[in-house]
């Protein structure tokens, strides 16, 4: 199958070309970018210099089965009908196309272009949506601390162990290349190394997505930390009813052990103990894991993710795979390295 | 396969598995120790409290 | 003064080398070690090479004004006599004076050899316990993670924002150096470089600080991130009745306006809003601040501290200083550091 | 094929674990330890969490067609005849069978058990030596400071602009997994993070194999920074006759332009203009590129590689593939990422 | 003493005002910026929030004795009379007084507005040319990686173990701070984490400060690596007579025993063994050491400063100290820290 | 006041100095072993070879 990357330059961008290029099924046939035209997708991406492909506009856009944009929100919402001229699916990672709702958009964007087409839209996360996804023709992938967050929720959703009521706190750590390729003075490395920064103490965006598809309002907080990419949620859990860690057992084995991309880590030994960004770096997997604080009534849940695939390319390319029929793990077969640093 | 006492998750075991012997289940991470072969019964591994340091 | 460190040779008792050296009113006639004996400090410490002085063994203390301890907790319950033989004033940097009730040692610890001398003891922290500081001769400086969420949540029992009975959570972010210089497979540059990783979920000792000198439970989770200096505390906070931003700069601004080491961050522009670890690193700074988020009815409170410093070493000589009668900032100027990486 | 690795639970073995498990052509069926006999092999590399596998004792080796070991330098030898016994094709990424002579084992080692073997021993390195792989059945991977500074060098010797008689200074900068996993003070992340530190100012024994494999004497210094992975070697080298960047082109070309793991990078435009570690961190590639400087007569070389990849385990597969006439780059497919931290 | 601080919102900028804030003698009466006109310098510099000073134009600079310029190449030459007009003494930290001929900056600038006033600068570089400064009116703080060179090599030369003719590479690794506050792609904190990458191969600027002060020529090759702080210098020596490792140590000992700020590493015990910038961030330390290589007959030198502290910042008071016949070390005698992290 | 044999700096010492006992240079690192106390002499110190890895 034939397939264009619109905003090849960014930083998802350039990990779906690098996935569509090894991917069995799809032929990478463009990678759009208005800076870097003509020139090698090797120019930005030194890991994909032996690419035999140029950057071209994204005003020309070639004729393909599925087209993935990762451009900046509110690109896509704008250019919508020539990605649907062009290609039969759409795989979208910005927020376009996320929420249901155009007044979610109002309340968290700036409002949306394209309203009547949120309805035909589904969100990519094959764990909270797989039977929805295939033969989907419009696709959005979630948010990556969304993606964490929702990770680490739902089997206690899925296993009536929160209703949607109780209290949640939500504590993020990231890396840097969540804020994208294009830099700016709090993201030089003289500034962002080594940081322990609250960079979104409350109101992120992401709440929205979480809201919407857990059916929860969460105390939301995001903090910068020094890894590039990443992304790692705490959340604090306390239910109305106790809970035993067999019930926790039960719950995330439940929904998790047949997913191919989830892992689960709670406790054990070794230096591993809980799941960590570290340990899904360059892979689609997710680590999901948990730890009962019974003198708090609290459950803690910890949730790692790479934000570059599962929490956006990889999740879009899986999400494809699932719409087309392919092979779930096809072309996401990378399992990350050990030993690791801040990849 | 054995049940894991911990997560309820099946354990692969080596066929020469000998009682005494430790091994760690591979869904939860638990150290469980081998109290008989025929049939194969598993309890948890009194586990060396390790200090991560403060 | 005359000043003595025991357990010159780790992480907080270089510190207390550098510091005790560098003081106007003490000097360092004495650095312990057995495993570096009779090496220089310099040996251990490369900051500290033009030092003409070497280590010496703990069991031949020289007679001084004031002796600090930066022993593992339960090496100064254990040696007490000795060290009150030699100084008329004892800082210790553990655990082991901390808490005044021996039932805490049995709950938290394990147990205490000398539960007769727990009343005798002063909490360090100034900020706390300032009044009781002086003339005291049995000093405990605090907990790292303890010292940074108490200065996050002083100012909101001070205002009567908080009572005790509500619901606070602690997200903590440390670095490596506050397990100290002993190392082990987890504190491998390989294993423990940009890692987001929790390593206490549940259950820290520190809890037992935070509650003894609060009177609050803490739902409180410790993640190591990659920096090597500092701790950064998030606090999570469900106050019964509203509260504006009025109140809490009111609240903030009364129990930190004449701290000298206390900066309040909250907000404004810049790169640095919030407080973090490293615009305080190297100095004995504490920065606070805070987010109002109406929606969740929640405060955010950022805290954050170089845990060699106002963590641990720089406490230790600051409440020196008060208990002498001394400048409180003598001995502690530096403002640390910028730009700085992952000091 | 049925494979095994020695030492799987060491840094190189884990990634020979990974990398054997992904090949299309071999099966992994045992990799041993002695410290974590019968944990998971995800209790050591939480990548491959997934593998249904547990380590066994190196005593009891399974009958294979390929055992690779990842020993420490002096086991091979020791147990060489055992690993022949249990597998028709030995790689070993030791140095244990690196050097031809036993003389060389006594001057920069501790003398050889096996010396009569070293003649069957081929060294790995296909740029190198691939006419002499084909049907090969003791391997010995290069050194990966060795392997990083020979495939810099190569082509000028290839090309006769170096003829060995020549000045030539390398000074390399590795990452600390070349230190493999057991740890030790210096390689704490406290003690190691943010260093350039002198390691081998003098006297590295990868000297030898240099000096074995092109004939020339080397001033060699390596030095730690701050990096996991990584092997960059910079070569200072002063020809005896003026050369001009066409000559080099066509030297780096004629040596690797059909090379399917070594890509050039000599200026150009963007962010990445020569080799450095990111690029090809996490996958088999090297990546070479030069600098004329006609003022000193002097050319620079640079050259970068990931040390668990194309430095040792990579390295080791394929020279692997090559032995057995598989298609060289079966199981070595990944590009590395981008953007990638200090992986 | 009066001081100004003309672009004071920079990263040397930050470290002047720090260290005139906190010295005896100096008073920090102005810092400039046209950015950040009228914000406090807290707001550049999260390190002196607790400063109650505000950026103010350098159009309207203020009397006092010294003024401190750490603006770009090229801004002090252009303004070097209202500079002097403002000041008794003025200090440049950029290269617009470093080198004594006009035809120098032909040559390595663009160059130079001034030539008349070259004959009027010292070099400031206490090492060196400790005896012009007292009454020195015009200073020019040396280039950061040219001051760990010359630092490194000074002795050789004062020993008469080099002469000048010799061959010398010197291969320098570098901090991000080293390109100021303005940032750019490269500089991100995602491309720029974790790197070895060459910047400068050949034909940095500052071999002209070097061949100019050592009176040799230079193979110079510049690599950033992944700390904030630091340059570190390895001088790969080629001596035309055999030297011991006495004559060594008698050079290095001669020239530096007495210097306040210059510390010798050269082999030893412990973690530290070598020359790092770990041991000297901070603080305005040099370090200094070096191995023979009889085999090669070579001398590796090490020498490791803070960039923007004996690299620029600090050297600049160092020599306004001199200048002004203070105490050498006033303002100067924090000593770094330890552990720390990438600083 | 002794001088150091490997880099010819003071070595400060202390008073109650043993045969058999080391210490290191403050200038050069070198450990030395006390050979004789009166007068002192110094010697380099057997080096523990410590492999920094590869
Ligand atoms: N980074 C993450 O972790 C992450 C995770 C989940 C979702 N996302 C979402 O993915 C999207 C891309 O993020 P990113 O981090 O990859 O951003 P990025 O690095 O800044 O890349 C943006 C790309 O979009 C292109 N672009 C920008 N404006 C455009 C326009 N008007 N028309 C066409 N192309 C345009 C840019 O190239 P040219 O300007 O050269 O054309 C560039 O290739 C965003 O919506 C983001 O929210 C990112
Ligand atoms: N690191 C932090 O951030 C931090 C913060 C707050 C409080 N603290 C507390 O401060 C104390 C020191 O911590 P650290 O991180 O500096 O530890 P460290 O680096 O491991 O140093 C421990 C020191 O104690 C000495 N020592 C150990 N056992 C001894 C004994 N039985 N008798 C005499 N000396 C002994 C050691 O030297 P020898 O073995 O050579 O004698 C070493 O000098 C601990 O209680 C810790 O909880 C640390
Ligand atoms: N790290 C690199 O970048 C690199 C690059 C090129 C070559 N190499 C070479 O590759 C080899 C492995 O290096 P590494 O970094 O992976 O080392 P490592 O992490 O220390 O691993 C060593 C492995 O060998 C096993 N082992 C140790 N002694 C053994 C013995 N006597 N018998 C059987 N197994 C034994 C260990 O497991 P148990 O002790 O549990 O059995 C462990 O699995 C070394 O020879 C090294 O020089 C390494
Ligand atoms: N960074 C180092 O390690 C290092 C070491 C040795 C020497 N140096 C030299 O020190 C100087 C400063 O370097 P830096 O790294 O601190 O640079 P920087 O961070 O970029 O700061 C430059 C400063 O100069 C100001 N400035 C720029 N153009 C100006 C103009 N035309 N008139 C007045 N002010 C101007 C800027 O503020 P506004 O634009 O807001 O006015 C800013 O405060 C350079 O010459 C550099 O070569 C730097
Ligand atoms: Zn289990
Ligand atoms: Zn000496």
């Amino acid at each position: 199958m034939r397939a264009a990357v619109v905003g090849g330059s960014g930083f998802t961008g350039g990990e779906l070309c690098r996935l569509v290029d090894g991917h069995p099924d799809f032929e990478l046939v463009q990678a759009t970018s208005r800076e870097y035209e003509n020139k090698t997708v090797g120019h930005a991406h030194p890991n994909l210099r032996h690419l035999d492909l140029r950057f071209s506009d994204p005003a020309d856009l070639e004729s393909v089965d599925v087209l993935f944009a990762a451009t900046p929100h509110g690109v896509s919402m704008q250019h919508i009908d020539a990605f649907q001229d062009a290609a039969d699916t759409v795989v979208d990672l910005s927020a376009d196309f996320r929420l249901p709702e155009a007044s979610a958009y109002d309340e968290y964007y700036d409002g949306h272009d394209r309203p009547e087409l949120l309805a035909d839209a589904e969100y990519a996360l094959p764990e909270l949506n797989r039977d929805n996804l295939p033969g989907a023709t419009l696709i959005a992938a979630g948010g990556c601390n969304a993606t964490a967050s929702i990770l680490g929720l739902l089997p206690l959703f899925e296993a009536d162990i929160l209703s949607g009521d109780e209290r949640v706190v939500i504590d993020v750590k990231v890396g840097s290349s969540e804020g994208g390729a294009s830099g700016g003075k709090a993201a030089s490395h003289a500034e962002r190394s080594g940081v322990v920064r609250p960079y979104a103490p409350t109101g992120h965006r992401h709440e929205a997505e979480i809201s919407e598809y857990l059916g929860i309002d969460v105390s939301f907080t995001v903090h910068a930390v020094d890894m590039i990419r990443g992304a790692s949620a705490t959340c604090h859990v306390f239910p109305d009813s106790p809970v035993s860690k067999g019930d926790l057992w039960g719950a995330y084995r439940g929904s998790y052990e047949d997913e191919p991309f989830v892992r689960l880590a709670s406790g054990g030994g070794g230096v591993y103990r809980y799941p960590e960004p570290k340990a899904v770096a360059g892979s689609n997997f997710a680590e999901v894991g948990f730890e009962l604080d019974a003198a708090n009534k609290r459950l803690v849940v910890f949730s790692a993710i790479d934000n570059m695939m599962k929490g956006s390319a990889g999740q879009a390319v899986h999400a494809a795979n699932i719409a087309y029929g392919l092979d779930e793990t096809a072309g996401l077969e990378h399992t990350g390295l050990h030993p690791v640093g801040a990849p | 396969m054995t049940e894991c006492i911990e997560c309820g998750a099946d354990v692969t075991l080596h066929d020469d598995l000998e009682v005494g012997e430790i091994v760690d289940c591979a869904t939860c991470g638990a150290e469980l120790e081998v109290l008989g072969t025929d049939p194969v019964e598993l309890d948890t591994a009194p586990e060396l409290e390790e200090d991560w340091g403060e």
